[in-house]
């Protein structure tokens, strides 16, 4: 008999979200015994949160706040576990436009810059900032759909934002991509990890073999959208009748290019983490987000439920 | 013995007013027979409705007793129906709705509703008749006039035919012609069914015309200061209001209330 | 006879005007869509969407409609409760008004939570935002009863319990109708703001994924149609009202 | 003497009563404090951060003043304009219902996009969410005067003007002070709406910050903190509305 | 040539109801000498309000012509004062600022309203005075009793010493007693001032003791079917109104408006 999975995503049912998407709709998960309903979402801290709470058995969500979220609760029940890395790569970039004379790090001291007060990006930026050896910076909060608005109007020097939806969400605004100039996290030494997926303990504890399945089926589905990405496009476009494809194709695109399929996710294995890396996040997060306690990194990730490296092995060799 | 007997009824709204002496109605002595149909007169604010109020039992008086029917009154009795200076219909029953609503609450009514409600229903449209509001028994209370309304809210305190009718100026508001058609009605209702009635009322032709004995009542704090027998024949046609006989009564309780409020003294009673 | 049907027809004339107005000064000034969509630009989003819209539009409308159906029933037992005692009156009502005052939009991260993203949360926003008005006309309408009408019962010996039944309920009902048209256009908002923050479905995610999508012509047109729902619900109600508890309505005016 | 004071108690012991409830289902169900944080908690984040929660109540205060502000004179020019004309009335009322029944929410990307971040949308959202109840009730006020009140003047020979300014003015104050105790409630709705949306500062921005740090029991506090200025904002109108209109609540009962 | 002249005066309220030759008052005709009070009664609904309305100018007629003065009347007239049936004060106004508001309206009065307030405040004042009112002056009405608030609806009416004052059934919601008082209160005004009075009222004694014509109007459509000089000697005391002499006139109209609602046809002017 089928195990149901409650699913949450960390954001709307926009091209990413084909990963989890897909495999509901072509049956990777029924083939697992599995029952997946996923949910879109409104940030990835409110996804650490429903699992946490057990809203949700499973969810998509940035391995920042769920670092916080150990850190900030460490007594709480049903603490949610990452168990398979995604985003490899932290998508977190700062965006400015080439008309402001914005090129370099630097460049961005004493500059106004917005962004959601929970943004992956922003909530970062201190490392980034001291990796950079930026000045202080000016920041204006608003709602995620806002600040691309804010930045092609003028009112703010610089956003900060996941890659693939700034980027677009500029261009959707009239901004051509040449006219942005990108700062992505990652190449400017912050090598932190991106979006992860996330177990609560309990659920973990009594369903381990069905979580296994789960990332089984999911890899599956990895493999398939990252090898056709327009197919996997029109599985949410009827999950969402309004979506633009061709604009999600491209932010799928972007997603896989810059955060999945990465030199360093080749690397490391699709999925997996490197232990120094992780310990390394653990304590740059512990001190830009001026966390309560520090953050064991072991706590926060379990590899023991990854499918096997080979059926991890995805990527296509080019 | 008396069937309405109040005995230095004393009555203060609240603690606060008792604790100040202010009485709304001080040391109250009536006596009325079975049968007998018994006036109220005097002027605004003198304790006419609170009067009424105890005789109901809706008030308790704060000193003395007040006795119906032989029994000390300590709540509102079912025997009583009582009718207001303003209609006070229910504006979302019907009329013959409205009238039946003592049968819906009054034993030995009550229990008996739902089987004999036709029955119910045909005595209370035949009431309607007899006051004649034939024809209207379906219609809404804001479609019938003031007068017609006042006639149903007088049907619907007879229905549970109680021993007594209490009627706080029930003409009030009507019109003089309107109000002397309804004078005639409740004399011949009175007449029929030999019930009590205390009427209180300001318009001294209308106590001398239905009456057999008036009161006048004091200013605050309120007494009864005159009784006054009225020995007009019966039946009483309304010709008689113009004659010499009914003036000079008209005429002499008008004196009583002249001299009460010009120097504000009390007249023995 | 012509003065009557224009008044019949003035808010139409009126709305023409106003889109006319908008229509022009979006054409005059070359507003890009993005900054106020034009009502042309709504219209034809509105025409390309309407399958995806209907299909929304309908999901807000039932989630507000069971919202309201449970806003109806605790709101008026809610109301009972406080309009039958004088101290439950003073008692409840300023911490109602407080709750009120609270931006329900706040509430919704908690009761996903609760409910998980879906119709759970949108239900209850709905009823939270929307029991209020109902609760607050059904104690306002009992305890401003005539006094006249209660002695009329209490005359005869009824208990509270007749006396409630018999004058307070009938007596609260024009107030209790004429709350309806009102919650229901907050219940309207509370559906469509908590499905901003949490769901998969409903106008409210339309507005909020068009809007990143900067798709404002089509976020506009969502708005659009809760507005009209909304609209023809007031309607709706105060139909209901009007022939329901007509003798509120002509208790004044003899014929 | 006792029954008095008790009953102005009342709303004390019933908030006292519900804390004590509320505390007790959290501590004896262990509720964390993500999920639902206890009163204690609050009250200890209350006073931990007391400086910065008055600081952002502050802010929210005056814009939220401001905004009432633009509504009291938006509100009662629009509610004059369609008060003394049947035909307005007709016309604009349910234009306006459905605007009402708009989310304000979504109007504040707009307000950004035109006013940018700051005050700007805060005060708008605030105007737009509360000049509705106080046009609806001046119009009312006006529609619903006595025709004897007007023919007193009519008679003399008085202008439209006359009339208006002797009879309609005075006549729809109550209902103008009745309207400002709902419409303020309503403009902190707006205020902090905006704020989550778009602010660096206020009670608003307080709720999305401090619930993007899981810091559950900050942000009730905020909340707790938005109901309280609304509820004596509440109980300020309405001492004003008794003090000012007096002859309107003693109207019925005589001396 | 009369002060006041009806000549064929129809009215019908709306274009609806005049296509169906529904008529709230029919063909009235009727003059009014300079300084004459008359008074009109009716039964409810007959058309009194209505003639009141024609006459101040608030409705113009269907057919037919009011003049009133020698000037046809073609909107409301700033020479009358007129008292509805409730005082209608201004409640948010202390009393002498509602019996100073035609003052406020009225030229001459207006223009000079801001120079010589303190002159008016004190004719005011000593209006109220003469009504029996002084003392209440900075009341508000609310604070005042019925009685107490008609005396000030009649000071109003009168403040911008109109020639003619209308009066409809202002005594209406009073009591018994306080109505006799305001009788002769009225009485002494109009004794004093010889200004013109048209009094609408339901109860005939009042009409009779005020009056020097009384008319009586029958039920829709109204016409003015009777005419009656009332001839008891000026001044009146209230104790003629118990004389024979009086009774007698009052017995006679309500034989007119008996025979009229009972048979429903009209009698003979
Ligand atoms: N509920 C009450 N609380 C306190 N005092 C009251 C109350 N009702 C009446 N009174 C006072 O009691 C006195 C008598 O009032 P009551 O209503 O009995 O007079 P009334 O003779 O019926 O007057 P009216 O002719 O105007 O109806 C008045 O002084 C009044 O102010
Ligand atoms: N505004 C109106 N529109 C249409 N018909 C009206 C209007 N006002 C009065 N009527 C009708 O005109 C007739 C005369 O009414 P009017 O008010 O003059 O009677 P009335 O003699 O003053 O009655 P009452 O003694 O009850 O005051 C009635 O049939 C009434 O229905
Ligand atoms: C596809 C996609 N686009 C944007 C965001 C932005 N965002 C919204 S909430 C949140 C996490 C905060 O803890 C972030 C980064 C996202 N998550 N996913
Ligand atoms: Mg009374
Ligand atoms: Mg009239």
């Amino acid at each position: 008999q089928e195990t149901a999975v409650k699913f949450q995503l960390d954001w709307r049912f926009e091209g990413p979200s084909a990963f989890f998407l897909l495999p509901v709709a072509q049956g990777q998960f029924k083939a697992e015994k599995l029952n997946v309903t996923v949910d879109a979402g409104n940030g990835s801290g409110n996804a650490v949160n429903r699992v946490a709470s057990g809203t949700y058995d499973m969810g998509f969500a940035d391995l920042s706040a769920l670092m916080e979220f150990h850190a900030n609760n460490p007594t709480a029940p049903n603490k949610p576990v990452a168990v398979m890395m995604v985003y490899n790569n932290t998508p977190a970039a700062v965006f400015a436009l080439k008309k402001s004379g914005i090129k370099t790090p630097a460049d961005l001291a004493g500059k106004k810059l917005g962004a959601p007060v929970f943004d992956a990006g922003r909530r970062a930026f201190p490392i980034f900032q001291k990796a950079n050896a930026i000045g202080k910076v000016e920041w204006v909060s608003m709602d995620p759909p806002l600040r691309e608005t804010m930045l092609a109007k003028g009112d703010v020097d610089a956003i900060t934002g996941f890659y693939f939806t700034s980027l677009l969400n500029l261009e959707a605004r009239g901004i051509k991509a040449e006219d942005v100039n990108v700062m992505m996290y990652p190449a400017h030494g912050v090598k932190l990890y991106g979006n992860v997926i996330i177990a609560g303990e309990e659920f973990l504890k009594k369903n381990p073999e069905a979580v296994k399945a789960f990332l089984r089926a999911f890899t599956k589905g990895a493999k398939e959208v990252i090898a056709n990405p327009k197919a996997a496009i029109a599985v949410v476009k009827e999950r969402d009748g309004i979506i633009n494809a061709d604009l999600e194709e491209r932010r799928l695109k972007l997603a896989i290019d810059s955060s999945v399929a990465t030199t360093d996710a080749k690397a490391e294995g699709f999925g997996d983490v490197s232990k120094p890396r992780l310990a390394l996040m653990a304590s740059q997060v512990a001190d830009a987000f001026q966390t309560k306690g520090r953050i064991n990194p072991d706590a926060v990730w379990n590899g023991s439920f990854l499918p096997t490296a080979a059926e991890r092995n995805i990527f296509a060799k080019k | 013995m008396a069937f309405v007997d109040f005995n230095g009824v004393w009555l203060a709204y609240n603690d606060e007013l008792l604790a100040q002496g202010h009485y709304a109605v001080e040391d109250i002595h009536l006596q009325v027979d079975e049968g007998e149909f018994i006036a109220i007169v005097g002027p605004s604010g003198c304790g006419k409705s609170t009067f009424m109020k105890l005789a109901t039992g809706l008030k308790r008086p704060s000193q003395g007793t007040v006795i119906i029917g032989g029994k000390e009154v300590t709540g509102p009795l079912k025997i009583t129906g009582m009718a207001f200076q303003a209609p006070s219909l229910l504006p979302w029953r019907t009329t013959v709705a409205n009238v039946m609503l003592p049968l819906e609450i009054v034993e030995p009514y009550r229990s008996s509703f739902k089987q004999k409600k036709a029955e119910y229903e045909a005595k209370a449209r035949a009431l309607l008749q007899s006051v004649g509001l034939g024809g209207y028994e379906d219609k809404f209370p804001w479609q019938l006039s003031g007068g017609m309304q006042q006639r149903a809210s007088i049907c619907r305190a007879l229905i549970h035919e109680p021993k007594m009718l209490l009627l706080d100026e029930p003409f009030g508001a009507l019109d003089a012609f309107t109000r002397e058609e309804l004078w005639c009605t409740l004399r011949d209702l009175q007449a029929a069914q030999k019930f009590n009635v205390i009427l209180v009322t300001h318009d001294l032709r209308e106590s001398v015309f239905l009456a057999d004995t008036v009161y006048v009542m004091s200013k605050s704090p309120g007494r009864m200061v005159v009784r006054r027998e009225i020995d007009l024949p019966r039946p009483r046609d309304l010709e008689i209001t113009y004659t010499p006989a009914f003036t000079d009564i008209v005429h002499e309780l008008r004196g009583h209330i002249g001299a009460m409020r010009k120097q504000g003294v009390e007249i023995a009673q | 006879m012509t003065r009557k049907s224009l008044e019949a027809w003035s808010p139409w004339v009126l709305l023409v005007l106003i889109l006319l107005v908008w229509q022009g000064i979006c054409s005059a000034f070359n507003v890009s869509e993005f900054i106020f969509p034009s009502p042309a630009r709504i219209w034809e989003q509105l025409l390309e969407y309407k399958a995806v819209i209907a299909g929304h539009a309908w999901r807000t409308f039932w989630v507000t409609m069971a919202g309201f159906a449970i806003a109806i029933v605790v709101g008026v037992l809610l109301g009972f409760l406080i309009g039958s005692s004088r101290m439950a009156y003073t008692a409840f009502y300023p911490l109602m008004t407080g709750f009120n005052a609270l931006p329900k939009a706040a509430f919704v991260p908690v009761l996903v939570v609760w409910f998980g993203i879906g119709i759970g949360p949108a239900i209850l926003t709905a009823f939270l935002i929307s029991f209020f008005p109902i609760t607050v006309n059904i104690a306002t309408g009992l305890a401003t009863l005539e006094p006249e009408l209660e002695d009329v019962l209490r005359v005869l010996g009824a208990s509270r319990w007749d006396v409630l039944t018999k004058v307070g309920l009938p007596r609260s009902m024009p107030y209790f109708f004429g709350s309806l048209k009102v919650a229901i256009t907050l219940a309207f908002v509370g559906t469509t703001v908590s499905e901003m923050q949490a769901s998969n479905e409903g106008i409210g995610y339309l507005l909020v994924s068009a809007g990143s999508a900067m798709q404002m012509g089509l976020a506009f047109a969502g708005l659009v149609v809760v507005g009209a729902m909304a609209m023809a619900m007031y309607e709706f109600f105060s139909w209901i009202e009007k022939h329901t508890t007509a003798w509120a309505h002509r208790g004044s005016q003899s014929h």
